[in-house]
C-alpha cells in the first residue's frame, strides 16, 4: 500500500514536472475593482516587468537607487555557496507569510492573526517618522531584528547583518514595486479607454508620466524619509532615573490625557485599556478587500434595479440599459472569481495595554513615536504634529507623559476592579 | 500670518503666469442641475453605539442625500485634466487659493460632506463638538487627533483623479468625500441638486461627473448627448457664455 | 521460558543489527527534520559529491568548523550513507540466517527503499524542487517504519509466538493497531504537506492542509487511546502490547504538546488563546534554538509514533489468538452456567 | 456465520475509511505541489519588457551622464543671490515677556527675523545652500579648524544661522546682563551661559538640515546651527548673496537650499531660476545642476511670497 502511495505522489509529481520559477503577480483585486481592461493588465505587467525585472533576477533601476547586489543576495531560490553565503534570503525567511510580490498572501496567511503586512502600498506601521513618510532604513532593520512580539513575525537577530540589510533592501523594493503598480492602475483606470496605447516603449510621454511623474514622487518619499524622523526635543525627554515622585505625577498626568477629550485614547483602548473600545473600524489592508467585498454584494442590487429599469424603459433606453445589465453581470463575475481566494477581512482590534506586548517596540520612544504619528495604515491616529514644523494636538510632554501611563498599565493590577474612568468633565480640554 | 500680504503676492504671481500663458480673457461658465430619476435605495441607517453626544445628535447616512425636487446633493462635478497636462487659471482664483478649506467636525457628521481643495490650500479641519473626533483623510496621509473645540492645519500636497474617502476611526459611521486637483474648475452640487463653475477658460473640455454612491455616473444624458462610461462627457465652453445643462437625469439604479 | 534456550529460526546477531538499524535510522529523521526546518536543503547544490568531493573525503575540518547549514546537510548525507551500509550488512546476515523466504525479500526491499530515498534526495537537491523534498520526506519514515518491522520480525517474542490465553476481541484489537499505524503514517505525509508548501501556493492551500493535519490528529489520539484502553482491558497478560501502547499514549501526549508548541514559535499565540496564554511580549527568534528544536522534535516524534504503531500492530498481529467463540456468546454462557 | 459476515463487512469499513483519507493525503498533497499555485492576472511577458526596458535605459539621459561623470574632475564655483519676488511682509516684534530691561533695545522689543528681506533690493538674508553629498572634495572646502564666535545680547542671537563643519570649535557668548541657555537641538548640547561668561562647544555630529538653537529662558530666542561633514555650503548674507568655491565639477550635484520659513518639506525653499534653464529645482528645494571644470556659475534665484511659510 505504501508502495502504491509513492507511485501515486511520483505520478503526480511527474505530472506537474519541475516547477518554473514563481512570477510576479498584479494585484488582482485593484485591478478587478478598477476594471481596467486586459491588454492595460499586461501593459501594466510588462512596463514593471522592465522595471523591476523578476523574483528570481530583480533589477535595481538606478533612479531608485537600490542596491543590486543586495537585491541578488536576496532574491531568487534558495541555497549556500561554498563559503556558506545564504542566497534566496527572501524566499528563505520572508516568502512564506509576504508573499512572492510581497502583497502579504504567502501560503501562510491565512492561519496568521495578524494577516502579514502587504508591502505594497507603502504603508509601515512602525517607524520613527511622520505619519505620511516612509519609513527609515533604521526603522526597517529594527523591525527584523527584534521582530513584532504578539504576532507570527519573529526576529531575525540571529542573521548577520549583511543579509538583514539584503532584505531591508528587498522589502523596499518590494514596496517601490507595488506603490508603481498602484500608480499604474489608477493611471490605467482612470486616464485609459479600452483600445488606448498604453507602451512607454514607442511613446516619449508615457516614459516620461512613469519614470518622472509617477516613479519620481515615490523615490522622493523613500529618499527623504531619514529627514522625517521625528526626534523629540531633549528637553522634553524624560531622564531614566527619576524620582518616584516625578514619575507618579507624570503617570498621573498622562492618566488624565488618555481618558481625556484631548488624546481621546480612552475612545478605542476602552476605558479599562484592554483594547475594548471602538472596535468595528479596519485598517487600510482589510479595508481594501472589505469594500471589495462590499462592492461585489452591491453589484447583485444594481442588476436587479437595473432589470426593473429594463421592464419600464423601451427603444435606445432598453438596449442601453441591457448593455449596462451586461457589463455589470461582467464585472460581478469578475469579482466572484476572485472571492475565494482573498483573505477574509478582519476589524483592527485596538491594542490591549494591559498585556505588556508592544509591536513596534517597548522603549520609551518607540511608544513616543506611535502617539506621535499614530500607526499608519490603521485607525491609531497622531497625535503630534502632521508634519515638520507643523501643530501638534499634544505637546511632546503631554506625549511622553502618556507613555510614562502606559508602560504603568501592565503593572496596575487588572484583577482589582478597574479605576472608575474620568469623567470628561473634569479634564481640562483648553489649549 | 499675513493673509493680506500672502493674497497680494500670490495674485501677482498668477497674473504673472497668466499674462505669459494666454493673451484672451475669454472664460466662459458652466451650470446645472442634478436630479434622480426614480427612488434611489434608502442607504442603510448608520449604527451609532458610541458616545452619548452623538447617539443624541443621530447623525444620518448622507451616501445618498436627495432633496426637494429630487435633486441630487453631493455630486462632484468637475473639469479633468489629463495627465501631464496643465490648464489656465482664471486670476478670479487667486484671492480664493489663499483660502483655507474648512472641515468641521460638528454634530458627529463631517460639514460640508463633500469636500474640494486645490493643492496648495489649507485644509482646516475643526472640531466643534464637545467630543474628540479623528480626521483620517488618506489621499493626504492625514490622520490626527481633534479634540474638542480646537483645530489642525494641513496643507494639500497631493491629489488624484477621483475623490477620496475622509473617515473619523473613532466614530467609524462619520464619512465624508474629497476632491483634491491641482485647479479651481470643481464643484459639488447644493441642496438644491445645483453646480456652478465659472471663469472656464473657452473652449472644450472634458467634465467628469461622480457621486460616492453611484461612482462614475456614467450615460446620463446631457444636452446634445450623454456622460460615458467613466462619467466624463466633453462639453464646449464658449468665451462669455454660460452653459446651462439644465436639469441632469441619473437613474436611481445608478445610485447603488 | 529462559532466554538461553535455542528458538528456532533466532539469530541473535541479525535481531541486534536489526535494532541497531532502527536506532541509527531515527536520528538520520531528526536531521533530516532539521535540514528542512533550517533550510539547509540546498547548502551542498551538488550531488552525490560534496562540492565536488567524495562524499567521505570531505575534509572533516571544512564541515564540522564550516557554516551551520553545510555542517547538517553533510551530516546527514554521512549518517544516511552509514544507514545505507548498515541495511546491506543487515541483509547479508538475513541472507546467511534466515530461512523465513518472505523476510529475504523485505530485506531486499528495505536496500531498494534506501537506496530509493537515497536518488530521491540526490534529486531534490539537483532538481531543487520543494515537491520532490516532501516525498524525500514522506519515503524517509516508511522506510523506518521497514527497519522497525523487521527488528520486530527477527526479536525473540515475534518467533517464539505464544501466548497461553486467547484474548476476547483479539480480532479488534489486531485491526484497530493497524488502522492505528496507517493512520500515523498518513499524519506523517500531511505534516510533509505543511511543511513543504510551494512558495507560491494559495494561502487556502495551506489552510486546508493544516486543518486536515490538526482534523487527522484529533483522529489518530483517539483511536491510540482507544486501543491503548481495549489492551489494557483486554490483553493485559500480553506485556509487550501493553507497553507499547502505553509508550503511544505518552508518545501522543508528547506530540500534542510540540504541535501546539510549534504553532506558537512558528505564528505565534492564537488569538482566541492569547486569554488563557498570555502573548510573549518579545517575538520568538527567527531560527533559535527553540524554534529549530522545537519544530524538528515534532517531526521526529511524528515517526517514533508510526516505528510504535507499527510495532504494536505487528506484535498484535502475532501474539494474540482470538477466543474460539464471539464475547457476546461467552457471556451468554457463562451468565448460562 | 452471520457473525463472520459482520466482521467482514466492518473491516471493509475500516479499511474505506483509512483508504479514503489516504487518497485525500496524496491528491491534496498532489494539489500543494502544483494545482494550489496563484496564478491569477498577467505576467510580464519578455520579448515586451526588454523592449521596454531598452527605452528606459536610453531615455534617463542623466543616468549615463552621471555615470560618465563619476569620474568628473576639475572644480568649479556656484554663487548668487537670493531675490524676493513680491512685497515682503514686515517682521512683528519678539514677543518679550520678561527681562525687558535687557531684552529690549530703547525699550522696543526688536522685530523677529523669520524673514530678512532687505528694503529696496529684496534681498533676502539666512537663506542656507548646501551641497548634499560631495564625492569628493576640495582642500579648500576640507572641515575647518578655526574658532567661531556664537554671541547673544539683548536676548538675541547675534548669528542668526551659523554653518560650521564637524569637528569646528564654536565659543557659546553671552554679552547680556543676565543668564541664559543656549540648547541645541538634535547635539544633546544645553548648557547655562553666565552673564559675561562664554562656554566652548564642539561640533560631532553632522545633520541634514540645520538645528534649532533654542533658550529656555527666554523662549523667543530662536537661531539655526547647521553641522556639515565639509565645507561646501554658504548662508546668504543681507546682500541675499552666496558662495560656494570649489564645488566637484563634471558630475551632477544636487545642494539643498533652506530657510527657516521655507513652505517646501523639511523647511526647504523652491525659488526659481530663469536665467539658468539648465538648474533644475524639485519641489523640496533641492537644486540639480552639473558644472563644468573652472566655471563660475551665476544664479540670480527668484523666491516666490508662497516658498514661504508664515
Amino acid at each position: 500500500m505504501r508502495a502504491l502511495a509513492l507511485v501515486t505522489a511520483t505520478a503526480a509529481l511527474v505530472g506537474c514536472g519541475k516547477s518554473d520559477p514563481p512570477p510576479f503577480r498584479l494585484n488582482m483585486t485593484n485591478v478587478v475593482a478598477k476594471q481596467i481592461a486586459p491588454e492595460h493588465q499586461q501593459a501594466i505587467a510588462n512596463i514593471l516587468g522592465a522595471m523591476f525585472g523578476t523574483p528570481d533576477e530583480p533589477i535595481a533601476l538606478k533612479e531608485t537607487g537600490l542596491d543590486q547586489k543586495k537585491l541578488d543576495m536576496a532574491a531568487g531560490p534558495v541555497w549556500s555557496d561554498k563559503v556558506g553565503a545564504k542566497h534566496g534570503l527572501y524566499r528563505r525567511h520572508c516568502v512564506h507569510c509576504h508573499g512572492i510580490s510581497g502583497d502579504g498572501r504567502g501560503p501562510t496567511a491565512a492561519v496568521l492573526n495578524p494577516y502579514p503586512r502587504d508591502y505594497r502600498m507603502g504603508v509601515f506601521k512602525f517607524k520613527s517618522t511622520y505619519t505620511a513618510a516612509e519609513p527609515t532604513n533604521l526603522d526597517l532593520t529594527k523591525t527584523l531584528h527584534e521582530g513584532i512580539p504578539g504576532t507570527a513575525m519573529p526576529s531575525f537577530a540571529l542573521l548577520p547583518p549583511d543579509e538583514v540589510a539584503a532584505l531591508v533592501e528587498y522589502v523596499k523594493y518590494l514596496s517601490i514595486r507595488g506603490q508603481m503598480e498602484r500608480l499604474l492602475e489608477d493611471h490605467a483606470s482612470v486616464e485609459l479607454n479600452a483600445g488606448d496605447k498604453f507602451d512607454p516603449a514607442n511613446d516619449p510621454a508615457v516614459q516620461k508620466l512613469v519614470m518622472q511623474d509617477m516613479l519620481g514622487p515615490i523615490m522622493e518619499s523613500w529618499n527623504g524619509a531619514k529627514e522625517q524622523v521625528i526626534n523629540p526635543e531633549d528637553a522634553s525627554i524624560p531622564p531614566d532615573n527619576r524620582p518616584a515622585k516625578e514619575l507618579e505625577a507624570s503617570v498621573k498626568a498622562g492618566r488624565e490625557l488618555f481618558y481625556g477629550t484631548r488624546a481621546n485614547c480612552v475612545k478605542c483602548h476602552g476605558p479599562t485599556a484592554l483594547g475594548d473600545g471602538q472596535q468595528d473600524d479596519y485598517d487600510v489592508w482589510n479595508k481594501a478587500i472589505n469594500d471589495f467585498f462590499k462592492a461585489t454584494d452591491d453589484k447583485i442590487g444594481q442588476i436587479a434595479s437595473l432589470k426593473t429599469d429594463l421592464a419600464k424603459a423601451q427603444g435606445d433606453d432598453a438596449t442601453q440599459i441591457r448593455q449596462q445589465i451586461v457589463d455589470a453581470q461582467k464585472e460581478f463575475n469578475e469579482r466572484h472569481a476572485l472571492l475565494s481566494s482573498l483573505l477574509l477581512p478582519r476589524n483592527a482590534i485596538p491594542r490591549n495595554l494591559r498585556e505588556g506586548v508592544f509591536r513596534g517596540g517597548r522603549r520609551p520612544i518607540d511608544v513616543f513615536w506611535r502617539i506621535s504619528s499614530g500607526i499608519p495604515g490603521t485607525p491609531m491616529p497622531a497625535s503630534g504634529p502632521a508634519g515638520e514644523g507643523a501643530q501638534g494636538t499634544l505637546t511632546q510632554k503631554e506625549i511622553w507623559q502618556i507613555v510614562d501611563y502606559v508602560h504603568s498599565l501592565p503593572f496596575e493590577p487588572a484583577s482589582l476592579p478597574q479605576k472608575r474612568p474620568i469623567n470628561a468633565s473634569e479634564v481640562s480640554t483648553g489649549e | 500670518m499675513n493673509n493680506t500680504f500672502k493674497a497680494i503676492a500670490v495674485g501677482a504671481i498668477c497674473v504673472a503666469t497668466f499674462a505669459a500663458t494666454s493673451n484672451a480673457a475669454d472664460w466662459g461658465s458652466i451650470k446645472g442641475r442634478i436630479v434622480v430619476d426614480g427612488t434611489p435605495a434608502k442607504p442603510a441607517p448608520l449604527v451609532v453605539t458610541k458616545d452619548q453626544f452623538c447617539i443624541d445628535k443621530m447623525p444620518v447616512n448622507n451616501s445618498i442625500v436627495v432633496g426637494k425636487d429630487n435633486a441630487l446633493e453631493n455630486v462632484f462635478v468637475y473639469l479633468r485634466v489629463p495627465a501631464g497636462q496643465k490648464i489656465d487659471i482664471n486670476p478670479e482664483y487667486a484671492s480664493k487659493e489663499a483660502e483655507p478649506v474648512t472641515l468641521d467636525n460638528n454634530g458627529c457628521e463631517f460639514h460640508p460632506h463633500a469636500v474640494l481643495a486645490r493643492i496648495g490650500q489649507t485644509l482646516d479641519i475643526k472640531n466643534s463638538d464637545p467630543v474628540g473626533h479623528n480626521t483620517n483623510v488618506n489621499v493626504l496621509s492625514f490622520n490626527q487627533v481633534i479634540p474638542s473645540n480646537s483645530d489642525a492645519k494641513v496643507k494639500v500636497s497631493t491629489g488624484g483623479a477621483l475623490p477620496t474617502e475622509i473617515a473619523c476611526n473613532i466614530h467609524p459611521f462619520m464619512k465624508a468625500w474629497i476632491l483634491v486637483q491641482d485647479h479651481p474648475y470643481t464643484a459639488t452640487t447644493g441642496e438644491d441638486g445645483t453646480f456652478e463653475i465659472k471663469d472656464i477658460p473657452a473652449g472644450k473640455h472634458e467634465f467628469q461627473f461622480w457621486h460616492e454612491a453611484g461612482g462614475y455616473l456614467k450615460n446620463v444624458k446631457l444636452k446634445g448627448g450623454a456622460t460615458d462610461k467613466k462619467g466624463r462627457a466633453e462639453l464646449n465652453i464658449e468665451a462669455g457664455k454660460t452653459l446651462d445643462l439644465g436639469d441632469i437625469k441619473v437613474p436611481a439604479s445608478a445610485l447603488k | 521460558m529462559p532466554a538461553s534456550e535455542p528458538l528456532a529460526g533466532y539469530s541473535t546477531w541479525t535481531h541486534r543489527w536489526a535494532v541497531v538499524l532502527a536506532c541509527a535510522t531515527f536520528p538520520l529523521l531528526w536531521i533530516g527534520g532539521l535540514v528542512t526546518t533550517t533550510d539547509a536543503g540546498m547548502a551542498v547544490p551538488d550531488w552525490p559529491n560534496t562540492y565536488g568531493y567524495n562524499l567521505f573525503l570531505y575534509p572533516w575540518q571544512t564541515w564540522l568548523l564550516g557554516p551551520w547549514d553545510l555542517f547538517i546537510e553533510h551530516g546527514h548525507r554521512l549518517l544516511a550513507s552509514t544507514v545505507g551500509m548498515l541495511t546491506i550488512g543487515l541483509l547479508v546476515l538475513i541472507l546467511r540466517n534466515e530461512n523465513r523466504r518472505w523476510m529475504k525479500g523485505i530485506g531486499f526491499a528495505a536496500l531498494a527503499l534506501v537506496i530509493l530515498q537515497g536518488v530521491l534526495g540526490g534529486m531534490r537537491v539537483l532538481l531543487d524542487e520543494r515537491t520532490l523534498a516532501m516525498l524525500h520526506g514522506c519515503t524517509g519514515p516508511a522506510f523506518f517504519a521497514v527497519t522497525v518491522a523487521m527488528a520486530v520480525f527477527t526479536s525473540r517474542s515475534w518467533l517464539r509466538a505464544t501466548d497461553s490465553s486467547p484474548t476476547d476481541g483479539a480480532g479488534i484489537i489486531r485491526r484497530l493497531t493497524l488502522v492505528v499505524a496507517v493512520l500515523a503514517y498518513l499524519q506523517l505525509v500531511l505534516g510533509a504537506v505543511v511543511r513543504h508548501v510551494p512558495v507560491d501556493a494559495q494561502p487556502d492551500t495551506f489552510m486546508l492542509a493544516v486543518r486536515f493535519h490538526l482534523f487527522l490528529a484529533a483522529i489518530l489520539t483517539l483511536h491510540i487511546i482507544g486501543v491503548a484502553w481495549i489492551i489494557q482491558t483486554r490483553a493485559r497478560q500480553v506485556p509487550r502490547l501493553r507497553n507499547l501502547s502505553l509508550a503511544l499514549v505518552g508518545l501522543v501526549v508528547l506530540q500534542i504538546v510540540l504541535g501546539a508548541s510549534t504553532w506558537i514559535v512558528k505564528f505565534a499565540v492564537p488569538t482566541w488563546a492569547s486569554h488563557w496564554i498570555s502573548p510573549q511580549s518579545v517575538a520568538v527568534i527567527q531560527g533559535g534554538w527553540t524554534q529549530t528544536h522545537i519544530v524538528t522534535a515534532h517531526v521526529a516524534v511524528g515517526s517514533l509514533i508510526l516505528g510504535a504503531a507499527v510495532a504494536l500492530a505487528l506484535y498484535a498481529q502475532r501474539l494474540l489468538i482470538e477466543s474460539p467463540l464471539p464475547l457476546v456468546v461467552r457471556r451468554e454462557l457463562g451468565a448460562a452456567i | 456465520m452471520e457473525y463472520r459476515w459482520r466482521l467482514t463487512n466492518k473491516m471493509k469499513r475500516l479499511f474505506g475509511i483509512s483508504g479514503f483519507l489516504w487518497m485525500l493525503a496524496v491528491s491534496l498533497s498532489g494539489l500543494s505541489g502544483c494545482s494550489g499555485r496563484a496564478d491569477m492576472g498577467p505576467v510580464a511577458d519578455a520579448a515586451n519588457v526588454k523592449a521596454i526596458r531598452d527605452v528606459l535605459a536610453t531615455s534617463k539621459g542623466a543616468g549615463s551622464e552621471q555615470a560618465a561623470a563619476a569620474t568628473g574632475t576639475g572644480w568649479a564655483t556656484i554663487k548668487g543671490q537670493f531675490v524676493f519676488d513680491g512685497d515682503p511682509p514686515t517682521m512683528p516684534p519678539y514677543n518679550v515677556t520678561k527681562e525687558a530691561e535687557i531684552c529690549t533695545i530703547n525699550g522696543q522689543a526688536p522685530p523677529q527675523e523669520m524673514l530678512v528681506v532687505t528694503p529696496g533690493s529684496k534681498a533676502i538674508k539666512n537663506v542656507v545652500v548646501f551641497l548634499r553629498d560631495a564625492s569628493r572634495v576640495n582642500d579648500s572646502a576640507k572641515p575647518k579648524t578655526d574658532r567661531v564666535e556664537f554671541d547673544q545680547k539683548h536676548c538675541l542671537f547675534l548669528t542668526h544661522v551659523v554653518g560650521l563643519t564637524v569637528g569646528q570649535a564654536l565659543d557659546i557668548k553671552n554679552s547680556d546682563n543676565t543668564g541664559h541657555n543656549t540648547n541645541i537641538l538634535g547635539s544633546g548640547f544645553n548648557q547655562l551661559i553666565p552673564a559675561g561668561g562664554a562656554i566652548p562647544y564642539k561640533v560631532q555630529k553632522d545633520a541634514q538640515v540645520p538645528n534649532k538653537v533654542t533658550c529656555s529662558i527666554h523662549p523667543w530666542m530662536t537661531a539655526y546651527m547647521l553641522p556639515r561633514k565639509d565645507g561646501y555650503f554658504a548662508v546668504s548674507d543681507a546682500d541675499g548673496k552666496f558662495e560656494i568655491a570649489n564645488v566637484p565639477a563634471g558630475e551632477p550635484l544636487e545642494f539643498q537650499v533652506w530657510h527657516e520659513s521655507g513652505a517646501a518639506p523639511g523647511n526647504g525653499l523652491v525659488g526659481t531660476t530663469p536665467d539658468a534653464p539648465d538648474v533644475k529645482w524639485s519641489n523640496r528645494g533641492r537644486v540639480a545642476v552639473t558644472l563644468k571644470p573652472d566655471d563660475v556659475k551665476e544664479l540670480k534665484v527668484v523666491v516666490p511670497a508662497k516658498a514661504f511659510r508664515l
